[in-house]
């Protein structure tokens, strides 16, 4: 058991990383839309938990709001919008050149784990009471980084709220139906 | 100790998946979901990095990084939307109009 | 006031003209009263200006030094690093300047000029107002480049104008819509112009990249203050690189296909932009950078050979050409080589005076032969001409007289500007200039050569066009005419000059009065004087001399001896078709190529075979083996350079034009049509560019 | 940080708040066609130069501002008056094409003020976080203008293949901006640079960074390998956004790429550089001569833009002042010579449909000779031919690439600008050398439409103008140059 106590960390680690990676695979390889959009919302929960891991705990609860919450809510309910027939398992769902592209992608991903192993991080000692730190006081990770991002980082911060903005711009553009606009080329359902 | 590398070497293997996934799924909305992967391996890069540096800015970006992947999911189902009203489709390789 | 400290003048009056014709007359249709106003305004203003400038230039500046006007500041960009280390500022000015050599260019060009705009009014009276008005909008728009090319004071000023020709130039070739065509002699007519302008913009690089200056003066001192030849290496790079843009602009081998296509133009257009001017802005850059060939005897060679080589070669072609614009196109080509010649041998004021004479007779003959096109009805074969000299005397006699000074018959003007470049040319062989004496032995022979051949082609065509009888026709005898007085007048101004134009140059030592040769004298500070190698001072004696203008007379005596048995004694054109049946290999070629013998048989010889047959039996073995074997020579080479022209240089046009049509497929096949085929070919690229980034910075 | 630290951002807060307004005006406003909406948007844009002139320049020196977020600098203000010009021409030539189509022109307007917001904190921002959300911001905005016409085929599948690619080449970006971070220590460019200053080894996680970096640019910028969205996005988008983010978007990403490796990954240099040059030859080769078969216009302006931003990139790879500056001038030449093509395109209407295809252009010397003139004048532009601005632009390239030694890059790019030449006339020779097909179908006609027309007009002047006087161009192009010393 000391084994366990000792290295435990490594250990939830390791599991971790198995599971985040075997639902990276699942989202590649589910036929079903569905099944693949659950597969990447077990991918989000393992990579929040990855974050605690790493002392981010408002980056882990903001994982699973938005991404678990929000976006995977988002794309279920696209997913039973668009066509009933897209949720059966499709004949055909790997695109015209998939070996090709598997080829391509690992051979990037080679290159990169070549950089990876002759190159070096920058040194540090990984110590997370900085990351909860606020002017010398230690109150969590919320308060430091809400401290910083309404200082230091609001200028962005303002930016992220107008490419919100735009996105519901961009939403309701494509998706409101127009009056007095026929679709050319025919199709569709509307 | 589990050190940053290990979490550059498991984002490196995410960012792959994800990258693959794009290029080989024919369904838009699973295409979506593979770039979203990406983006997740790009946030566990900068958190790893984050902690390593004992510096709150990776965790701001990563912030921004979620913020911004949520738009673009928005925007990219609201492609899927208009796909599908104009051609009944979702597959992405159905869209090849132009070429050449 | 100094008139010429405002010569930029010259080239602007044409441009409002220009820009008048072209917004307003044209956009509003304004009657081609108003339009040709305010063409032969722009274009006469730019005349008088031009001269007034000059003489007063002439009688109070210093001529050895340019006078340059800066008009303004053009292009400005920090310093940058030269050859050696040092650093130059890049100051480019839109200057202009008064030499010698632009006093000369401007001097005829705007007179050249304002005559072609005169006689433009009369032929192009038929289009309609519209047309009429982009017609002088382009011509205009031509003279305010052409100028602007002759009075810069700095290559990139020269170039500016180069490209403006170009330009106009292609605007003016397709001025008459004909659909078929235009796409192939565009084509042509583009990439062979880039090629030769790809090497003129790399020539500029490099000539700021070793002297830091641009300015024509600024080079000159740089060269002329150059006496361990450290310049060597750079003169001969430039002087390559600006030869391969002469090469594309005034036609020379290989790059000379596009002049005969372009011909498709307006007659005028083809007198003043593809005759007198335009094509010879290769000569003229040739003489203006002079110093950089003076220094490099690889240059002045590469020069000589293929100036001598096209004289030949081009002369070859026109021998059997039966559409009077083609033979004056490619006699073109070959005076073009003769001017090139002359600047190979370093004799750039001999070449300057070539372009000069040329530009009055060769701008005469294409004037008369638009006039002979003109009362024809468009027909521009002269199989379907013949006797027009009692219709139209005026254009008869000028037409004539440029054809004995464009062979070079003594006192017209051709005959002294001809003669001093074979006699350079000689006297380069006789002085082993740059110890390269026997290759400069051989080019004087081809250039005799060419002189015959020059001979023989122009006088066949003035009598096949306007002696004997008419072959077009009674419905086009009809309409024959002569033209109106616009026309007329330019030609026979023309005609004049080109009788007395020659007397500028005077060959003075002829008698021992070198200071006599006017035009030499005058250009002479433009050039660089150096020391060639070899017994640079030897001179042919006078006797030499005096033989070797002997021997020019009759090679043009034989040449027009020759023409004149073929085609004036031999009315029905006979014995040329004899000759043809005689060799059926050139003949078949010939009838691929050229139609010419096809034609002869089908229309002339048929009808008269047994007295051909006759004739031919007499002929064949009385008449002596020289005109024969003469004749032998000049079909078989002519052969050899039509094969060349369509196989090689057509062939080679169209391997460059095929290899991009290909490539431009190939490349687009990556464009898939569909996303993820997109996102592979960019995961494949940057995994590509990524390996090659790492081996690199292992 | 203080309330003075705002003042020189009142620019970019104004555009925020006019791209909101706007969205809100085009509602009443848009029943009368999309003209009062785009009338509004440019006094908007109007008013933002302005302010910049105002406030938003900096005094003495570049100034860090708002927690060192963004820089207030010359090299700033060149690529935002820059991208206020084109967004104003871009946004009077959509006018008539909206109300032809007949979308609303509300949202149309706003997306690009929002784009135009995105691209000036692109264009001044000092930080990777600040300028990765000023590049999505603009990215974004740009997605959803391209797919505008959401009832064309082609409108939604451009903006689906520049989504997708997007989106993964932006993961690309951040990717090595997490690697840069993850070796620097630092999303600050300033840091950075010290930082990479004081590094004594080559470290390929570092050196895998800037890769990435610069292969998320290099899509921006479209060029080889990552130029395979342009075509399709171009030929799909609306003639007015294709004519849009041709030269805004294209130019600040120039803007990003400058500051970042002239100034932050200065250093470097030696490392990146044959990447670059790789990427420039493979550009220009490429564009030009895919372009040389196209057969629609927009798809061959598209290829040509692509050889432009190859020809762009010399200046990047000469990695000198001189380079830089030059590339300055060429974005804003390219920018007018640009902008003044598609406006044709945009008024090319044949058989009441767009006239896009080369042959709609045959003739249109006869039936318009000002029209023809003035495509005459921006083909001329492009393939660099003097006294235009294409010509400066390109000279200045040249000049800077030569001067650093990159003899074979000048020579492709001189030999590459010659081929050019020669698709750039198929149109010439169509305009002025070809009779429309008068018989069988009405030939193209050019709309009357005043805005396009003076937009155009505007466009064609400046590409005269400065081909014959470029000295205001070249002086205000190397005062942003005292930017680049701050990073």
């Amino acid at each position: 058991m000391d084994f366990l106590v000792v290295n435990f960390a490594e250990i939830l680690f390791y599991c971790l990383a198995v599971l985040t990676v075997a639902g990276g695979i699942g989202v590649l390889v589910f036929k079903s839309p569905v099944h693949a959009a659950l597969s990447l919302l077990f991918t989000f929960v393992m990579v929040a938990a990855l974050f605690l891991l790493l002392h981010a705990e408002l980056l882990g609860a903001v994982q699973v709001l938005v991404y678990g919450g929000g976006i995977m809510v988002l794309f279920l309910f696209v997913i039973m919008l668009v066509n009933v027939k897209t949720l059966a398992p499709e004949q055909a769902f790997l695109s015209r050149l998939a070996p090709l592209a598997v080829v391509a992608g690992v051979l990037l991903g080679v290159l990169i784990a070549f950089a990876l192993i002759f190159g070096v991080l920058v040194s540090g000692h990984g110590d997370g009471t900085a990351l909860r730190t606020v002017g010398g006081a230690e109150i969590g990770n919320t308060e430091a980084i809400g401290a910083v991002l309404y200082t230091t980082y609001l200028v962005p911060f303002e930016i992220v709220s107008v490419v919100l903005l735009v996105a519901m711009i961009g939403a309701i553009v494509f998706g409101r139906r127009s009056a007095g606009l026929e679709i050319e080329g025919g199709g569709g359902e509307s | 100790m589990i050190d940053a590398t290990h979490y550059v070497v498991l984002s490196l293997i995410l960012f792959c998946l994800g990258l693959i996934g794009v290029m080989v799924r024919r369904n838009f909305i699973t295409v979506l979901m593979s770039l979203e992967l990406m983006f997740n391996a790009v946030n566990l890069n900068l958190i790893a990095f984050s902690f390593r540096l004992s510096d709150l800015a990776g965790q701001v970006l990563a912030i921004f990084v979620i913020t911004v992947a949520a738009a673009e999911a928005a925007i990219g189902l609201g492609l899927i939307i208009a796909l599908v009203r104009l051609k009944d489709t979702v597959a992405l390789d159905e869209a090849d109009v132009m070429r050449g | 006031m100094k008139l010429y400290d405002f010569i930029w003048l010259v080239p602007l009056f044409p441009l409002l003209g220009a820009v008048f014709n072209g917004f307003v007359s044209n956009r509003r249709g304004l009657s081609k009263t108003t339009t040709q106003s305010v063409a032969l305004l722009g274009a006469g203003l730019a005349w008088i200006y031009g001269w007034a400038a000059v003489i007063q230039w002439f009688f109070t500046e210093d001529h050895t030094r340019a006078y340059s006007v800066t008009a303004f500041t053009w292009i400005t960009g920090g310093n940058l690093t030269i050859a050696g280390g040092s650093t130059a500022a890049v100051d480019i000015a839109a200057s202009f300047q008064v030499d010698p050599l632009s006093a000369v260019m401007v001097g005829f060009v705007t007179f050249v000029g304002f005559l072609i705009h005169l006689y433009s009014v009369g032929y192009m009276h038929g289009e309609p107002d519209r047309d009429y008005a982009r017609y002088f909008a382009y011509l205009n728009l031509f003279m305010f480049a052409m100028l602007t090319l002759i009075t810069g004071s700095n290559l990139p000023v020269l170039f500016v104008g180069w490209e403006g020709v170009g330009l106009c130039s292609y605007l003016l070739i397709g001025f008459y819509f004909e659909k078929d065509w235009c796409a192939a002699a565009g084509k042509k007519a583009f990439i062979v112009n880039r090629i030769g302008d790809f090497g003129f913009l790399l020539a500029i690089f490099f000539a700021f990249y070793y002297f830091g200056t641009l300015e024509f003066q600024g080079l000159f001192d740089a060269m002329a203050g150059d006496h361990g030849g450290h310049y060597a290496t750079a003169a001969t790079i430039i002087g390559l690189l600006l030869f391969v843009g002469a090469i594309g602009k005034s036609a020379q081998i290989p790059l000379f296909v596009w002049l005969p296509d372009a011909m498709a133009g307006p007659t005028p257009v083809s007198a003043l932009i593809h005759a007198a001017t335009m094509v010879t802005a290769g000569v003229y850059m040739v003489a203006r950078c002079n110093y950089f060939y003076q220094m490099s005897p690889t240059a002045m060679l590469t020069v000589a050979v293929i100036g001598g080589v096209t004289a030949v070669f081009a002369a070859t072609i026109g021998l059997v050409q039966n559409d009077i614009k083609k033979v004056l196109a490619y006699s073109t080509v070959s005076q073009l080589g003769y001017m090139f010649l002359a600047a190979g041998v370093g004799a750039y004021v001999v070449a300057i005076f070539h372009v000069v004479t040329h530009a009055f007779f060769k701008a005469c003959l294409f004037l008369g032969s638009g006039s002979v096109i003109h009362a024809c009805g468009g027909e521009q074969d002269m199989r379907k001409m013949g006797g027009l000299k009692k219709y139209m005397p005026t254009t008869y006699w000028t037409f004539l007289v440029a054809t004995i000074a464009i062979a070079g018959i003594f006192p017209f003007a051709g005959f002294f500007s001809k003669d001093e470049i074979l006699a350079k040319v000689f006297a380069a062989g006789y002085g082993d200039l740059n110890h390269h004496g026997g290759v400069y032995y051989l080019l004087w022979s081809l250039a005799v050569i060419g002189a015959v051949l020059t001979a023989f082609y122009m006088f066949r065509l003035v009598f096949m066009t306007f002696h004997g009888e008419f072959r077009g026709g009674e419905e086009a005898e009809h309409h024959l005419h002569e033209s109106p007085w616009t026309m007329t007048l330019p030609l026979q101004i023309l005609g004049v000059l080109s009788i007395v134009g020659g007397f500028i140059g005077v060959p003075g030592f002829l008698w021992g009065h070198p200071e006599h040769n006017l035009i030499d004298r005058f250009l002479e500070p433009v050039v660089l004087h150096m020391d060639h190698g070899g017994h640079a001072g030897a001179h042919p004696g006078l006797g030499l001399e005096l033989g070797l203008i002997a021997l020019s007379l009759a090679a043009a005596g034989f040449g027009i001896w020759m023409a004149y048995r073929f085609y004036f004694v031999d009315r029905e054109f006979v014995r040329a078709g004899k000759l043809a049946e005689r060799f059926p290999f050139a003949y078949k070629l010939l009838l691929n190529k050229y139609w010419i013998d096809e034609l002869y048989a089908a229309t002339f010889v048929k009808g008269t075979v047994k007295l051909a047959d006759l004739l031919w039996e007499i002929d064949a073995r009385v008449i002596d083996g020289a005109v024969n074997g003469a004749r032998h020579v000049t079909v078989g080479s002519s052969w050899l350079s039509g094969i060349f022209d369509l196989r090689v240089v057509d062939g080679l046009v169209n391997l460059v034009g095929r290899f991009y049509d290909v490539a431009s497929l190939q490349f687009r096949r990556l464009q898939v049509g569909f996303a993820q085929g997109y996102a592979m070919v960019m995961v494949f690229g940057a995994a590509l560019l990524l390996g090659i980034f790492f081996v690199v910075n292992l | 940080m203080s309330l003075a630290d705002f003042v020189p951002f009142l620019p970019e807060i104004f555009l925020g708040c006019a791209g909101f307004i706007v969205l809100l005006a085009g509602i009443p406003l848009g029943r009368r066609g999309s003209r009062p909406v785009i009338a509004l948007a440019v006094a908007a844009l109007a008013a933002t130069a302005v302010l910049i002139f105002l406030v938003g320049r900096p005094a003495a020196g570049p100034q860090l501002i708002l927690g060192d977020m963004l820089v207030v600098d010359q090299f700033a203000v060149f690529f935002k008056l820059l991208v206020l010009a084109a967004s104003a021409l871009a946004l009077v030539m959509a006018a008539g094409y909206l109300d032809r189509a007949q979308y609303s022109g509300g949202e149309f307007a706003s997306l690009i003020l929002f784009a135009d917001l995105g691209m000036f904190i692109m264009a001044s921002g000092a930080n990777l976080a600040s300028l990765y959300v000023g590049l999505e911001l603009m990215a974004l905005s740009v997605y959803v203008l391209v797919g505008y016409f959401k009832l064309e085929v082609k409108s939604n599948e451009g903006a689906v293949k520049y989504f997708v690619l997007g989106a993964a080449s932006s993961a690309i970006l951040l990717y090595g901006i997490s690697l840069i971070y993850g070796t620097t220590g630092s999303l600050d460019l300033e840091t950075i640079r010290v930082t990479l200053a004081e590094v004594p080894h080559q470290n390929f996680l570092l050196l895998l960074g800037i890769a990435l970096v610069a292969f998320g640019m290099l899509f921006k910028v479209a060029a080889v390998p990552f130029h395979v969205w342009t075509p399709d996005a171009y030929e799909g988008a609306p003639t007015p956004v294709t004519a849009f983010i041709s030269v805004a978007p294209k130019a600040v990403a120039f803007a990003m790429f400058l500051r970042l490796f002239a100034g932050t990954f200065a250093g470097e240099v030696e490392h990146w550089r044959m990447l670059l040059w790789i990427a420039s030859a493979a550009t220009m080769i490429y564009g030009n001569v895919a372009a040389l078969t196209q057969i629609n216009v927009k798809r061959m302006l598209a290829y040509s833009s692509i050889a432009h931003a190859g020809y762009a990139l010399m200046g990047l790879v000469a990695g000198s002042d001189a380079g830089t500056w030059a590339v300055l001038m060429y974005m804003a030449v390219y920018a007018f010579m640009n902008l003044g093509a598609f406006g044709f395109v945009i008024l090319l209407e044949s058989r009441g449909y767009a006239g896009e295809r080369i042959e709609d252009f045959a003739g249109l010397a006869r039936r318009h000779p000002g029209a023809a003139a003035g495509m005459l004048i921006f083909m001329l532009g492009l393939a660099g031919i003097p006294p235009t601005a294409g010509f400066m632009g390109k000279l200045y390239l040249w000049a800077a690439t030569v001067e650093a030694g990159y003899i074979w890059l000048a020579v492709i790019s001189v030999l590459m600008s010659a081929v050019s030449l020669y698709y750039y006339f198929r149109l010439v020779v169509q305009m002025y050398l070809k009779e429309g097909d008068a018989e069988d179908e009405s030939p193209a006609e050019m709309l009357s439409d005043r805005w396009a027309g003076a937009a155009i007009a505007v466009c064609a002047v400046m590409t005269l103008a400065i081909g014959l006087w470029p000295a205001p161009l070249v002086g205000w192009a190397k005062s942003g140059l005292s930017a680049l010393g701050l990073v």
